[in-house]
């Protein structure tokens, strides 16, 4: 029975193709999965949307939306219909081609993002040989996107965010791919399914998912430092940092486009999470041996909603760092730690099973943390915080 | 006559020899460090000097001890420690020392007499300010002489030669301001160095016949059986046999450095030097070392001897050896410097020693040798304390009556004449004199060396006593008047008198100690010694002789010498004679003449074919060059650059088209490259057109 | 997708004219950075040369055209890096990127 | 040909000549990185998965946003005064079309002259990312430490070029 309900979706799927005529088969499965992946995500857009207006609220105690529907559960489709309806203005000087094109090219390499990614078990859209590489190459694009959208608008504001965003994403580039090179290392393998495989095995119960190895946990903690930069959310939200900025490269968009940008976002923060349980949480594999009976696509989406979590609660609590400051701890910090990080898993490969070989990891790891913190905050001599005013 | 000795030699070295190389090492060391002293340090350089020598003295009295020893238990032992110097290619050339009693009589007689005449010249030196330098060239020699006693083998006995004659040469120049010193030093060294070049023929000569110049190797050296029977077989000009043929170029060497007659000139001259130096290098040791080193080559010299019989060698070397006693004791009669006397009369001993090792054997000469080494010291120190006294004169027509005044030096001096002439019984010339005419009496060859050298005794007595006459009798005839020498002087003086006369006795027929020592033979005391046939007649002859040479020289020159201007005796019976007599009967002249000129008209032809020939040729050579170089300008100048000029002015117009090609700007060079690779592809594709 | 129609000389042709505008570009603009685009499109050309020959050529599993490719962009990578660098620094310089105007290295 | 094959060629030598041809500098980066993307595509096109993966992730993520950034420092997105072709363009333009004249012959010439499979593609070769790992680490382990040396350098000399220098060096 549970193995029928893991399949569900894949039985679905075989089920609505075998409707069509046998030529258009193979095409037609593909647009169905490519269907339910434009739905889904929006779907779990709307509902993140939500989940952050509120858990936000929560943590600045106060309630968040909960006029619109019960809880406020459907101001996100309030927001979406006011979006939509919104008169959509393009500034005269802006460059109309490249300021249309921005949030399209954004959008369409996110989505291109979820074709490699295994919501369940054999749901994936594209098995690639290069899964990873695929994605990380849609990722590249987006920078441009976000340049696209920053010069387009001809605003000293845009041009300034989308500079910092675009530098500012090129830096954690190096450490998101650096992170999961890791994790391609120890599973020998660059496509995300048989990553998946590699961690869904059981040993006394405890799965054997990357992150509860001392490389893995280190790998998943850059992972997830370098997302949280990638999507330009909470404390690496300077580029559209709305006390100085106005809105970063989005100021002069307006209406749908503004909205696309907005999809954007959050489908990248969902395809980034997405790929950081898959690399480091298990994807779809079940927490503990005796929840095998669980569909395995539940666990893609409770620990995609784990993390949006995540983001959400970093977002209320984490105060936003300085361009220099973020850039530093880019260049000077989280990068010799995952190049370390590399050469402690490739320790971690060659020396065998047993307990020397976790202490032997974590103990570098620990020491390089501690050494590299401790040389970093030395030079800097904390005095009293000053406040500036503008004259 | 002399019997053909066999010696056990014993191959083990006795410690004592071991450490035998120490005795000519440290004098000549301690020459080094003297050499490193700064002139006034005179008080180290002499106790430097002395206390070598008397180290030296020391070891050699205690391998004398240890010769002895081994020749009372009736072994005659001849120890060698040789070693290789060089090796070349598969020939190697091996040095070493030797210690039989030859070398042991030797070594005490030079350490003993240079021991006694270092003490005089402390004495005698000590206002002269190169005090230490002198001291330097003395240890020197002395390290040099009992070197050259020591050597096993020729060579190394030839590197000491050198040294010895390069030691007279310094001493005898000592004072080389003054040009007569210099001079004779010179002299003295070509003169010595001229009978060297002899010796070097015979020791290659040797070398090259036995392959090796070690004297005694266990029965492989040269002097030994195996190396003489081949040197026998090859005959040699002359009838001389190889062996004969190297011994004669060996005495050659002998000759020069013992002063026989050919190249004797220099020893008179060798006077310029100090007194000390006159005493120690021309009366005791260095001219003895020509007579050692004959006693040493002697086996080589009797080689091929028939039992009794002497070989061609043997005869040259007395023939000469004879001739020489009696024409340097002639030339000594007409000479008026003190030291010039004593210098003619040691020529003439020193031809007395080589006839008596020619005619009697290795152990009559020797016996000579030793003899004389000590009453000839005695005699120059002699002269030299009366030379001190007097203030420096060294003539002795301006001496007379010291007897008086100098009454030590006079006592010491009357022994010493008595042991030189050869009085009987008391003084030891007397024995060794006889042993040597004894020896010429029963030569085989011919009975004139006997009679020269009995004329020869007379001639000495007589101007012994005519010396004695002139300096001690009589009145004093100088300008200041004389005083007595200090004690550090007349000691030595007195030890040496001593020994002229002891020596002697060891040499008696009766108890021929220093005969069996030498032959390694056994020895007891009897009379009977006196009872050969013909020995009393020759005592009686050889007393005879030299009573007649005594009343001679008293009666014409006992009382009154004459005063300095008037002729001498002898001058007014025969002044013809005495002239020749007193210019050396013109040897020096006649060198000048021949040699001398010869080399002067050989060194004008050499000047003249230098300049002329070898100075044409390499005037030619240059204009050649000259020429060669004026054509290479020419062709330089004309042909090549005019060509290679013009070739390069057409280059650089070129290039200036070129140049208009760097515009600097990026795509100009773009371009350029682009058009290239469309004419090359051009031409392969219109190249590879079917 | 099984072995397609087109024949290499497609590709070939495509990668020549690929090449060709290229070099139009680098010779014909003026602004220094076009020129870079201009060789970057070169480059770009020859890749796809390589990869056309490796995937037509007789063993394709040898991997060389593929490997060579990578490589090709590896370092076309650092080229345009430097070169963009040499362009920046020369503006700040010379306060142009007009390249008729940057001949001081005249000959 | 196949229509795929067509579409990507006209994409591409779109991108190409926009690139080329556009006034506005910034134009040309983004055509440029249209053309990248068609190469991209061909690479696909020829099975070369990880060679295009590798096309798009280099020039489209990076050379692309290069010449982009190098394109505001050097204030080229002003439209430049004096026309935005050099002098001699036409001569430029003339020469570009011999080259591609000469290469089109040549191509067309090999078409012909080359026996063999010469147009036809063989089987889809299998070239997963195992084997090229093995390939790189193996046969080209030399090739990637130059390469990867080659990159350090270009790294450090290009931020030293373009390093903004101190007030005083100016």
């Amino acid at each position: 029975m549970s193995e029928k309900a893991d399949q569900i979706f894949v039985l679905l799927q075989h089920w609505l193709v075998s409707l069509l005529p046998a030529g258009w088969q193979q095409p037609g499965g593909v647009v169905l999965a490519v269907l339910v992946i434009i739905c889904l995500f929006p779907a779990l857009f709307a509902l993140a949307v939500w989940m952050e207006r509120k858990g936000l609220g929560r943590i600045q105690n106060r309630l968040g939306p909960n006029r619109v529907g019960p809880f406020g559960l459907l101001q996100p489709i309030a927001d979406g219909i006011k979006s939509l309806t919104k008169e959509d203005i393009v500034p005269r000087s802006a460059d109309a081609a490249v300021h249309f094109l921005a949030p399209v090219v954004l959008v369409v390499t996110v989505f291109m993002g979820f074709a490699v990614l295994p919501m369940g078990r054999n749901m994936v859209l594209a098995d690639m040989d290069a899964g990873l590489l695929f994605y990380f190459a849609m990722g590249a694009s987006t920078e441009l996107a976000v340049f696209m959208a920053g010069w387009s608008s001809r605003n000293k504001y845009s041009l300034l965010g989308a500079m910092r965003a675009v530098a500012q994403m090129i830096s954690y580039e190096v450490v998101l791919l650096l992170s999961s090179v890791a994790v391609v290392m120890m599973s020998g393998s660059l496509s995300l399914t048989r990553i998946v495989e590699a961690q869904n095995h059981y040993s006394w119960g405890l799965p054997h998912w990357y992150i509860f190895t001392p490389w893995g946990c280190a790998g998943f903690v850059m992972y997830a430092i370098a997302a949280t930069a990638e999507t330009n959310r909470s404390p690496f939200d300077l580029p559209e940092g709305e006390s100085e900025l106005v809105a970063g490269y989005h100021t002069e968009y307006s209406g749908f486009k503004f909205a696309l940008f907005f999809l954007g976002e959050y489908l990248a923060m969902f395809s980034i999470s997405g790929l950081g349980t898959t690399l480091f949480l298990g994807g779809w594999s079940a927490p503990f041996s005796w929840l095998g009976w669980v569909p395995s696509w539940i666990w893609f989406f409770a620990k995609l909603m784990l993390s949006i979590f995540v983001f959400i609660w970093m977002r209320g609590t984490l105060p936003r760092l300085r361009q220099d400051q973020l850039m530093n701890f880019a260049w000077k910090f989280v990068l010799p730690m995952c190049l370390l990080n590399l050469l402690v898993a490739g320790l971690w490969r060659f020396m065998g099973d047993g307990w020397p070989r976790w202490v032997v990891c974590s103990a570098i790891l620990v020491l390089a943390y501690v050494g590299m913190g401790w040389g970093e905050m030395r030079r800097k001599h904390f005095g009293a915080r000053s406040y500036r005013y503008a004259e | 006559m002399q019997e053909t000795i066999s010696f056990t030699p014993q191959l083990a070295a006795s410690p004592i020899t071991g450490i035998l190389w120490l005795i000519p090492a440290v004098p000549i060391v301690a020459s080094g460090v003297i050499a490193l002293l700064k002139q006034p340090k005179r008080k180290t350089a002499a106790a430097l000097a002395i206390g070598s020598l008397s180290f030296s003295l020391l070891l050699s009295l205690v391998a004398f001890a240890h010769v002895v020893a081994g020749w009372a238990h009736g072994v005659a032992s001849r120890e060698t420690v040789n070693f290789t110097w060089i090796q070349v290619g598969t020939a190697n050339v091996d040095l070493g020392w030797v210690l039989d009693p030859l070398a042991a009589v030797m070594l005490v007689m030079v350490a003993f007499v240079g021991l006694l005449i270092f003490i005089y010249s402390v004495g005698y030196m000590a206002e002269d300010e190169n005090f230490t330098r002198f001291f330097c060239f003395m240890s020197l020699f002395a390290g040099a002489m009992l070197g050259v006693v020591l050597a096993n083998s020729l060579l190394l006995l030839f590197i000491f030669w050198e040294l010895v004659g390069l030691t007279s040469y310094l001493l005898i120049g000592f004072w080389y301001q003054k040009p007569a010193a210099a001079a004779a030093a010179k002299k003295a060294f070509l003169t010595t160095k001229v009978g060297d070049v002899f010796f070097l023929l015979g020791m290659v000569w040797l070398f090259a016949q036995t392959g090796t110049l070690l004297f005694y190797n266990g029965g492989a050296g040269s002097m030994e059986a195996g190396a003489l029977a081949g040197l026998l077989k090859q005959p040699a000009a002359l009838g001389l046999t190889a062996a004969g043929a190297i011994g004669l170029l060996i005495f050659c060497g002998a000759a020069g450095k013992s002063g026989q007659f050919p190249l004797h000139v220099w020893l008179p001259d060798a006077m310029e030097g100090p007194t000390p130096v006159s005493a120690l290098i021309h009366a005791a040791t260095m001219v003895a070392a020509g007579v050692y080193l004959i006693a040493r080559v002697y086996p080589l010299m009797q080689a091929g001897a028939l039992a009794g019989g002497t070989t061609t060698a043997l005869t040259v070397v007395t023939w000469v050896g004879a001739f020489t006693a009696v024409f340097a004791a002639l030339i000594a009669v007409a000479q008026n410097d003190i030291k010039r006397i004593l210098a003619y009369s040691t020529v003439s001993q020193l031809g007395y020693m080589m006839a008596g090792l020619g005619m009697g054997g290795v152990a009559v000469g020797m016996f000579h040798l030793i003899t004389h080494g000590f009453f000839k010291a005695l005699l120059f120190l002699g002269a030299g304390s009366v030379i001190h006294g007097c203030h420096e004169e060294q003539d002795i027509r301006r001496m007379g009556g010291l007897r008086a005044d100098m009454p030590l030096t006079f006592l010491t001096y009357a022994i010493g004449m008595l042991a030189l002439c050869g009085f009987p019984l008391l003084f030891s010339r007397f024995w060794s004199k006889d042993g040597i005419l004894e020896a010429a009496q029963h030569w085989s060859v011919a009975k004139t060396p006997f009679y020269l050298l009995v004329f020869g005794a007379l001639l000495t007595a007589f101007y012994m006593t005519r010396q004695v006459g002139y300096v001690f009798f009589g009145y004093w005839r100088g300008k200041k008047p004389a005083h007595e020498s200090p004690a550090v002087i007349t000691v030595p003086l007195a030890i040496l008198a001593f020994f002229a006369m002891a020596l002697g006795l060891i040499g008696t027929p009766a108890w021929p100690w220093f005969r069996a020592f030498l032959d390694g033979r056994a020895v007891g005391f009897d009379w009977h010694g006196f009872a050969e046939p013909g020995l009393a007649g020759l005592m009686a002859t050889s007393t005879l002789v030299v009573f007649l040479g005594l009343w001679l020289g008293w009666r014409l020159y006992g009382g009154q010498a004459p005063t300095p201007e008037e002729p001498d005796v002898l001058e007014k019976a025969a002044p013809v004679a005495w002239g020749w007599l007193r210019d050396r009967l013109y040897v020096d002249e006649l060198y000048g003449v021949t040699v001398i000129a010869f080399y002067w008209w050989w060194a004008r032809v050499a000047d003249w074919l230098d300049r002329r020939v070898w100075g044409g040729v390499v005037a030619g050579v240059a204009w050649a060059f000259r020429g060669w170089a004026q054509l290479n300008q020419f062709l330089d100048n004309n042909v090549v650059d005019g060509s290679f000029d013009k070739g390069c002015d057409e280059l650089a117009s070129g290039g200036g088209l070129l140049a208009a090609v760097q515009t600097g700007r990026v795509q100009t060079y773009l371009r350029i490259l682009a058009l290239s690779v469309v004419a090359l592809a051009a031409i392969l594709i219109w190249s590879s057109l079917p | 997708m099984m072995g397609h129609a087109t024949p290499l000389t497609g590709f070939l042709l495509v990668a020549a004219l690929l090449f060709s505008i290229g070099l139009a570009g680098a010779l014909t603009r003026r602004n220094a950075i076009l020129v870079l685009i201009g060789i970057e499109l070169m480059l770009n050309a020859a890749n796809l040369n390589l990869i056309a020959f490796w995937r037509y050529g007789p063993h394709p599993e040898a991997l060389t055209g593929m490997m060579f490719a990578i490589f090709s962009i590896a370092v076309a990578a650092a080229e345009a890096a430097v070169g963009l660098g040499l362009v920046i620094s020369i503006h700040r310089h010379a306060h142009t990127t007009d390249l008729d105007a940057m001949n001081r290295m005249r000959g | 040909m196949s229509v795929v094959f067509y579409l990507l060629a006209a994409l591409t030598v779109a991108g190409g000549l926009a690139a080329v041809m556009l006034k506005n500098t910034v134009h040309c980066a983004l055509a440029l990185t249209v053309a990248f993307a068609g190469l991209a595509l061909f690479f696909l096109d020829l099975d070369a998965q990880f060679a295009g993966f590798a096309q798009i992730l280099v020039y489209i993520g990076a050379v692309a946003i290069l010449v982009v950034f190098a394109i505001l420092l050097t204030k080229g997105s002003e439209t430049p005064k004096d026309g935005v072709y050099s002098r001699n363009w036409l001569a430029g333009l003339a020469i570009a079309a011999g080259v591609f004249a000469v290469l089109g012959w040549a191509v067309l010439q090999s078409a012909r002259v080359l026996p063999g499979p010469g147009g036809t593609p063989t089987a889809t070769p299998e070239v997963t990312v195992k084997e090229i790992g093995n390939a790189l680490m193996g046969r080209y382990v030399l090739p990637l430490e130059i390469v990867a040396l080659l990159l350090t350098a270009a790294l450090i000399g290009a931020v030293i070029v373009a390093m903004h220098e101190k007030e005083g060096a100016k």
